[in-house]
């Protein structure tokens, strides 16, 4: 399928599913990144871990339901053969510990210092950070998945984050429909440009200093 | 004997205790023994749980601490989440019931120190965020992290698929979630199960929570 | 594929190096590979191990830890428990090698706390006696607690009953003990079991040690 | 059997044997102490948990051994049905967590603040604290089961111990072959005299300050 039939998130759960590596194990938040499974290379194993006690998390069968067999946003899964199942102190051990290769959350901002602000507004309803505050502390890799821009057009992707921290300086690697940042020692750098897009199109929307890479490339985006 | 009745609950669970409810939104909640509690004449109830579960409509169909909740049986909610269940927000909003949020993966070491007779336990999760307000930030080896305090209960609630007449659990599925942790931890554990089996019939490598913790089994009515 | 034959070993431990080593006295021990590393030409290991195991005679006989400090590939042991093996003593008082005694229920938390990516735990145990030397001591909630650093390994040993071909571990009876802490606590987990089935022939539900944490797996030899 | 024909071990470990009550949990130390389930009332069910990861000890079976299951000495034992089998984690969770009702440990000094001493002499050769010092730090109820004075007629019952501490102001019970003494808030309250003693032997051979209880009785010692 060529991107351009693709919506955006589907575009960034695409190309977020490039960042894993045979026999890694990952975490993937609820929403839009519960899309990137259907884009990992199917010639690798990669295993999927559910914070509510499941290791090996695959697509729920269509005849084999089990009420009790769910990930953590409460949708119907399977299990691949190999899979276990843990309590919830094992599983954020595994979390917390860095058993966990790559953690794929949504953001509401992302700023420069690699902070994240993805778990409430103030003056909104507050649902609870659940176990985003673990994941980003814990997990090797923690990629932010997200739109470049918020619904008004504004940057999120910025110089300091102005909505209450989920955590400091514990983002990886930004992924959005437009561009792939990585984050290292307080530092941005730019290392993709979507073929949709341009280099003045990603400093107009983003508010924060970034380096651009050496090797920068558009990403073929297949 | 530790097999009771549901209307021996009464003699256990009283106004202003402190309660654990296992469970992770739908699933592994102790649905028999809440909605009987929901009907006892009780009140300000602090529970700690993961999640405040998933509203339902019609609301009779309600189930775990949202039930209690609708019931207003409750006057402080210990959890990770509350977002699923927009009462909760309502009454926190009201001022009805006061809700303390806690990291996922620090809500479960929390219950094991409790459980284990720890002091408590130094997590880098919530380091720079709102969660870290009030705590002490300790410093180990040039790297800092908060102090969470244990938690304990007077009356745990959980759930397992089938216990023995010792009262050995094992569970089913992800429906394990925080019930292991959370049967060390409180004064009286009271477990609902599935299916109460004869002594022997379970395989001791396979029980998860051992029988000298569980004090009251009762079997879940349909 | 995680299976190895024991040369493979030399390539994954080094001289220097500090390893977990599961076992309680002599039951639980991965045999085969500490009868391997015996014979390797390494030294100055760092052993952090429940005890040194029991010693035997004729001294062939000697398995687990003592055996490797028979053949002095041991700078520091780091246990509960030497006093049923003399060598150690002697080693030890002979300033050959450093030992550092912890009690047992701290020495496995900490091991907890390195798996969990705790920054340490506070423990009521060893309050007011040498264990407290050097270390902090926390008062919460009016009583004092010492706190213990959490523990981490280059390379865990352990041994298991059975494991699948993915790494799923079960233990058997007492064999049990340290063994699925330090699975969680080393940047290198290698298992001796007694024996590799095939995928999907362990029940999910009673797997104590989840695969993804174990990188190597030996089956042991007679 | 009368208590004349008893050696002074077996002596006070019947004694220590009427401590328990039906459905207590408790852990023995390693040698005197593994006597008393000798003495235990067959009437009542008692579960010894051993803490190298066994709950439900009993009496090895004559012909069915198996090298795993073993108590925390070494021992060859049995599992009662309903028995189970933990980690060394779970094990200190329940020692530390006050699950265990009673312990019964050997003693070398115990003072009148409830200080205990048995883990060390300065000089002599340094076995390791073991589980020691958890479970007197963590159980409910902590029976120092010792012989009165020691080999060289010494009172072992002080003012203050002079030997390095296993733990302090932990002990609740002093069983020796001539007396009981309850430790409490800081104070020894001499309960019960052996048959075969009398109150001016007691106070002879114990240092300690002590006040002598109002329902003082002779134990009738069956």
């Amino acid at each position: 399928m060529s991107n351009q039939q693709l919506s955006t998130k589907e575009k960034i759960a695409k190309r977020v599913a490039k960042e894993f590596k045979d026999g890694d194990v990952v975490n993937l938040g609820i929403g839009m990144p519960t899309l990137v499974s259907n884009y990992i290379d199917p010639n690798i194993s990669v295993f999927v871990q559910s914070e509510n006690g499941v290791v090996g998390v695959s697509k729920a069968s269509a005849t084999e339901k089990s009420p009790n067999l769910v990930n953590a946003g409460g949708a119907p899964v399977g299990m691949i053969k190999g899979g276990v199942f843990i309590d919830s102190l094992t599983s954020f051990a595994l979390i917390r510990g860095g058993h966990i290769d790559a953690t794929v959350l949504g953001g509401l901002q992302v700023d420069q210092a690699g902070n994240l602000a993805n778990w409430m507004v103030p003056g909104k309803m507050v649902p609870g950070m659940g176990g985003a505050m673990d994941l980003v502390a814990g997990t090797k890799k923690v990629i932010i998945a997200m739109e470049h821009v918020n619904k008004k057009g504004e940057a999120k992707i910025l110089k300091e984050c102005t909505l209450p921290l989920t955590a400091q300086g514990v983002v990886s690697m930004i992924i959005t429909e437009l561009a792939v940042f990585e984050c290292a020692n307080g530092q941005l750098t730019l290392t993709e440009i979507s073929e949709d897009s341009h280099l003045e199109e990603i400093k107009a929307k983003t508010e924060a200093t970034f380096v651009v890479s050496e090797k920068l490339h558009k990403h073929k985006g297949e | 004997m530790k097999v009771i009745k549901k209307e021996e609950l009464s003699n256990l669970i009283k106004s202003n205790q402190t309660l654990m409810i296992g469970g992770f939104m739908s699933i592994g909640i102790p649905e028999t023994i809440v909605n009987y509690l929901s009907e006892m004449p009780i009140q300000d109830l602090t529970i700690i749980t993961n999640d405040t579960g998933v509203l339902k409509n019609p609301v009779d169909e309600q189930i775990g601490v949202g039930k209690l909740l609708l019931h207003k049986k409750v006057q402080k909610v210990i959890a990770s989440h509350i977002g699923m269940n927009a009462e909760t927000g309502r009454q926190m909003i009201a001022k009805e019931i006061e809700v303390e949020l806690i990291p996922q993966g620090t809500l479960a070491e929390r219950i094991h120190a409790g459980g284990a007779g720890l002091g408590g336990i130094l997590t880098p999760t919530g380091l720079g965020t709102i969660v870290q307000e009030g705590k002490e930030v300790i410093t180990v080896d040039g790297q800092e992290y908060l102090l969470e305090k244990p938690l304990q209960a007077d009356v745990a609630l959980i759930k397992a698929h089938k216990a023995d007449t010792y009262g050995n659990l094992v569970y089913h599925q992800a429906a394990r979630n925080f019930n292991p942790v959370m049967a060390l931890a409180a004064k009286t554990v009271i477990v609902e199960v599935d299916e109460l089996i004869e002594l022997g019939e379970l395989n001791p490598e396979e029980v998860i929570t051992p029988f000298i913790v569980v004090d009251k089994i009762l079997v879940k009515e349909d």
